[in-house]
C-alpha cells in the first residue's frame, strides 16, 4: 500500500533521488505504471539506471549495467544535487516529528546513545537541495514524536526557524506516507497534519500512531487502494521474493 | 599484500578504504587485521562490514564515517557495540555523504577545507565542530565548510591497472580517485595487472595516475564480498548473513579467526569459502571507440 | 543548428562554446554570426579563432578569457585589434586558465564562488577585481576566490549523444562538463546522433547527462578547424593561414562573407572548404570493457 | 642550443608540465636521451603523452592517441598541479625582469596596452605551483627589462616580496636559459645573475640583451654545446620541418 501511494507521487519524466527499499520500489511501480520515463539517480554515480533485478543495496551492479551515466560522488552531490537537477527525494528515519523533521542519527543523546542509527549518508543534503521531498514511515510513537532526538534531515520548522530563514533551495518534505493515512505540512506553520485517510483506517487509529496532537485537514481525502495491476506488478513483478513488501 | 601493507601502513595511520559498494577492498583491511595494525583512524563513508571487521579486531581507534549500516541487511553490531556500550571504545567524528566527499575534494586539492551549501537547520555541526562556516566574499551569504581529509594511507581497488599504478575502473567511482590523490601513500589493489598498452589503449579510463601509487598489488576477488564491475557480483547472501554473526561478539570472533587469522592470504581465503565461482560475472563488454586523428 | 541558435542564443547573452582546442564548436560560432545576434558576453579560456571570427562579426560586447591567442600560430587580430585600437571597442574580464575553470565549477556546483591557492605577487587581482579572496575557517590563511560563472547558453561539440541528449565525449575533456552544468541553456552538437542502446553500453563515458541539455544538433564536421577525436584531426594549416587573414580586417571581412555568411549551413562550408577528406582520423579503436555481473 | 640546454635541465623519472614550442622540443630530446621515463603533462588534460608527431598545440590529439591518462582540466589544475605533483614546469613570456616575474599580458599600461598579449593561460599557477620552473627566452632589452610592465607569472620577489612571504608552494625559476647563457636567481637576493655562458659568447654580449646591470657569479661555468646525436636528433627526428628550431 505505501509503495503504491508513494509511487503516485511521481509524475512522468521527474528526477528522482532513489534510496534503497520501499522509494526503490515505489519508483519502479510508477516506472512500470504510470511514469515510464521517470530519471532515477542514484547517489552512488548512476543516472537513468534500469535494474534487470531490483537492487539490494544503492550501489548494486545492476543499477550501472545499462544505465544513461555513471559519474563520480562528487560529481552527484555538487553538480546534480546541489546544482538543483533533483525533482523528488525519497526520505524515511527511525523518527519524524511534528515539523517533519527527521533523525537517523541516534535515538537518546549524542554522546551516549541508547541507539546508534546508521547517520546521515546523503539524506541531509537530501532533504535540503530536492526540490521536494516525500517521507515513507509505519505510524508509531516512537516513530513519530514531538520533536526529534537528532535533527539528521531539516523539514520545516527547526528551533522555530524556518526553511526560507535558513536558505534551503528545496521545499521540504510535501508529503508523509504512512501506513494508516498521508501527512502533510500546514502552509502557514509547517506542521504536519492529516490530510488524507486510507480504506477503513480512523482518525484515532492515526492519532495513536503520532506523538503530538495531530490536526487534520477540512476535508480528509479517501485514498484509493492499489489497482489489482499495481499488486500484481509489485508482488509477482518487482518484488517476487517479498523483499520489501511485508503485508 | 603482504609487503605493501607491512611498508605502507603503521599503528596510528589515519587509512582509508574506499569504494562505494563497488570495490571495497576486503582483502586489505583482512591483511590489516592480520598484521595487528593498532590505533587507526578508519575513515570511509560507509564503514561497511569491512570496518565493522577491523572495529572488532581492534585495529580502530577512531572512525571517520557519514553512513554506518548493513545496506540492505541491518547494522554494523560491532560499531554499535562499541559507540553504544564503549566495547571497545570508539572515537567518532560525523559528517554527511557530500561532507566527506568534499573532505576527500579538499585534500586531493591540497586545500584547507571546502565548500559546500548543507547542514542548515541539522544538528550535525553541534555534533561535530569541524564543520564550520565562511562568508562568501562576492554575495556575503554564510556557506558550510568541511576540513580537508588527507589520510596517511589510502587503499583504493580497482579492475586493473599496469605495474608503475596507472589505475582503471569503471561502474560505480565513488570517490577513489579524491582519496587516493588526498593521501601521503597509496596501495592500489587490482583484479588483473595489465601490460601499459592496455591502459595507453583507453587513456580516458584512467581514474588515477600511477605517479600518485605506491604499490600495485594483485589481488583477485580482492573485493568480495563486495563486488568488481565485470568481474564478480556482490555477495548478498553474505551481507545478510552477516547480521547475526555481527551481532554476537563470540560469533563474529570467531569468523576473524577462520577467515581472516585463520588464511594466509587471499587465495587461502577464496578457498575457504569454498571458492567463489557462483558470483563470476556475466558477459556484457561494450564497444570501443576511435582514438585516432 | 539554425533552430537551436534561434531559439536559445539571445542578444545580451552571457554565451560559452567550450572545448579545449578539442572540439570547438565553430559551427554554432558560425550560426550565431549568421544570425547576427549582438552584445554577447563571450566566455572561454582560449577564445581561440572561433571568437576572432566572432568579435570581428560585431557579436561581442565582452570578452571573458584566460588566453587569448592563435595557438602555435600567432595572435588573434580582430581580438588584438579591439583591445589596443577600440576597433570595435571590447570589454575584457581576464583570469588564468585554473580561474576559469575555477567559475566553471562553482557555476555548476551552483556556489557563488570557488576558492583556489592562486595568484600572490601577480597583477591580475588589480586587472580583475572580482579576483577575491577568503579566509580558511581552520587554518586562518587567505587564499584566492574566483566568481561562479553561470553562463545563459553554453555549447557543447561531442562525438556522439543520443536524441536526450545523453552526451559522451572521449580524448581531451576540458571543462565541457563544468560549462553544461553551470549553463541555464545548454546545446550539444555532434559528429553523430546515436540510439540510446549505445549509450547505455557504456555509460561511463558519458560525460553530461540529458536531463541538462536543451537541444541536440547533428553537425558532422561541426568543430573544423579545431578536431574530433576519432573522427577528424586538427586542420592546422587553417589555424597557420589564419594569421594574416585575421591580421587584415577587410581580408577577415572577406573570409567572413565567404565562408559563414556565405552559407546556408554546415554541409556547404565543407563543401566551400573543397571538402575536409584528407582530415579523416585513422582508425585506432580502443578494446571495450565488460559491464556485466 | 637552447633546447638542448633545457633538456639537459630535466632529470629522468621527473614529472614535466609541458607547454607547446621550445619546452615541448626540449622535453622531447630529453626523452630520446638521458630521461626515457620523463612524465609529460599537458594542461590540456593529457599524463603520460607519448606523442608520435610534433605537437603543435598543446592540444594536439597525438598528446591523447596512446596517453597513460586523460582527465578534466578541473583535475589537471587541482588534483595534479595545486596538488603539488608537477616537479618541473616550462615558461616563457615577452618580458622577464630582474627577479624573474614574468609578464605574457600587455605591453604598456593594462588599460590601454601598445601591445595586447595572450594573457596567462596556466602560466600564473604553474609559476606558483610547479616545484620549479625552468624559463626561456631570447636575449634583448625588450624582452629582460628591469621590471616587467604587468606581473602574470610570478619570480623571486614581487614588490619586494619574496614567495616565502607569499606563502607559494614552489621554488620559481632555478634557471633561465638565453640564446647566449644561463641566468639564475641570486640565492640572497632572487636577482637574475649570470651563471653559466655559451662557447664564444661573452660577458658583455648578454648584458647588452639584459635591462638591468647583471652581475656574474665569481666563476662562470661554460656551457656544454649541443652533441652531435642532440643535434641529430632535434634537426632530423623532433623537428624535421625546422617548426621550432630557428638557429
Amino acid at each position: 500500500m505505501m509503495a503504491t501511494v508513494a509511487a503516485r507521487e511521481l509524475r512522468d519524466g521527474e528526477v528522482v533521488f532513489v534510496g534503497i527499499g520501499l522509494p526503490n520500489l515505489a519508483c519502479n511501480l510508477a516506472r512500470a505504471t504510470h511514469a515510464p520515463r521517470l530519471l532515477l539517480i542514484y547517489e552512488s554515480g548512476a543516472v537513468g539506471a534500469e535494474p534487470e533485478r531490483l537492487p539490494v543495496s544503492i550501489g548494486d551492479p545492476s543499477l550501472v549495467t545499462g544505465s544513461l551515466m555513471v559519474c563520480g560522488m562528487a560529481d552527484v552531490f555538487q553538480f546534480l544535487l546541489q546544482n538543483g537537477r533533483i525533482e523528488v527525494g525519497f526520505l524515511g528515519g527511525a523518527q519524524i516529528d511534528r515539523y517533519g523533521n527527521i533523525n537517523t542519527t541516534v535515538v537518546g543523546s549524542y554522546d551516549a546513545p541508547t541507539v546508534r542509527l546508521p547517520g546521515s549518508g546523503g539524506a541531509a543534503e537530501i532533504a535540503i537541495h530536492a526540490r521536494r521531498t516525500v517521507v515513507i514511515s509505519r505510524l508509531s510513537r516512537r516513530a513519530f514524536p514531538d520533536s526529534v532526538d537528532f535533527l539528521t534531515s531539516p523539514g520545516h520548522r527547526m528551533r522555530g526557524r524556518t526553511r526560507a530563514d535558513l536558505g534551503m533551495p528545496g521545499a521540504g518534505p510535501v508529503r508523509v506516507v504512512t501506513d494508516k493515512g498521508i501527512l502533510e505540512p500546514d502552509p502557514e506553520t509547517g506542521e504536519l497534519v492529516l490530510a488524507a485517510l486510507y480504506p477503513s483506517t480512523t482518525v484515532d487509529e492515526v492519532r495513536a500512531g503520532v506523538g503530538w496532537p495531530l490536526r487534520c485537514r477540512e476535508t480528509l481525502r479517501e485514498v484509493e487502494p492499489p489497482g489489482d495491476e499495481d499488486l500484481r506488478l509489485l508482488r509477482d513483478v518487482l518484488d517476487p521474493h517479498g523483499l520489501y513488501l511485508r503485508s | 599484500m603482504r609487503d605493501a601493507v607491512a611498508a605502507l601502513v603503521r599503528d596510528g595511520d589515519t587509512v582509508v578504504i574506499e569504494g562505494f559498494t563497488h570495490l571495497i577492498c576486503f582483502a586489505a583491511g583482512h591483511e590489516i587485521i592480520r598484521q595487528r595494525r593498532r590505533d587507526l583512524t578508519l575513515c570511509r563513508l560507509t564503514p561497511d562490514l569491512i570496518y565493522d571487521q577491523m572495529i572488532a579486531a581492534g585495529c580502530a581507534r577512531k572512525l571517520v564515517f557519514s553512513w554506518a549500516g548493513n545496506p540492505g541487511a541491518g547494522s554494523l553490531h560491532a560499531f554499535r557495540r562499541a559507540v553504544e556500550k564503549r566495547d571497545p571504545p570508539l572515537e567518532l567524528e560525523e559528517y554527511s555523504h557530500f561532507g566527506m566527499v568534499a573532505r576527500l575534494c579538499a585534500g586531493a586539492a591540497r586545500l584547507p577545507f571546502w565548500t559546500l551549501r548543507d547542514y542548515m537547520g541539522t544538528d550535525l555541526p553541534t555534533a561535530n565542530p569541524r564543520i564550520r562556516s565562511v562568508t562568501c566574499p562576492y554575495t556575503g551569504e554564510a556557506l558550510a565548510t568541511v576540513p580537508a581529509l588527507n589520510p596517511d594511507v589510502t587503499v583504493v581497488h580497482a579492475q586493473r591497472a599496469d605495474a608503475q599504478g596507472n589505475t582503471q575502473i569503471w561502474g560505480l567511482l565513488g570517490v577513489q580517485k579524491e582519496a587516493a590523490l588526498a593521501s601521503r601513500r597509496v596501495i592500489v589493489v587490482v583484479e588483473e595487472l595489465v601490460d601499459q598498452s592496455v591502459i595507453r589503449a583507453d587513456p580516458n579510463r584512467t581514474i588515477i595516475p600511477g605517479l600518485a601509487v605506491d604499490a600495485v598489488v594483485v589481488e583477485p576477488w580482492g573485493a568480495h564480498p563486495s563486488y568488481a564491475q565485470g568481474y564478480y557480483d556482490r555477495d548478498n547472501d553474505f551481507y545478510v548473513g552477516w547480521e547475526p554473526i555481527s551481532r554476537d561478539s563470540a560469533a563474529l570472533k570467531g569468523y576473524l579467526d577462520e577467515f581472516v587469522h585463520g588464511v594466509r592470504d587471499r587465495s587461502e581465503y577464496v578457498e575457504r569459502c569454498g571458492g567463489l565461482d557462483r558470483l563470476r560475472a556475466a558477459s556484457r563488454v561494450c564497444a570501443g571507440v576511435n582514438y585516432g586523428y
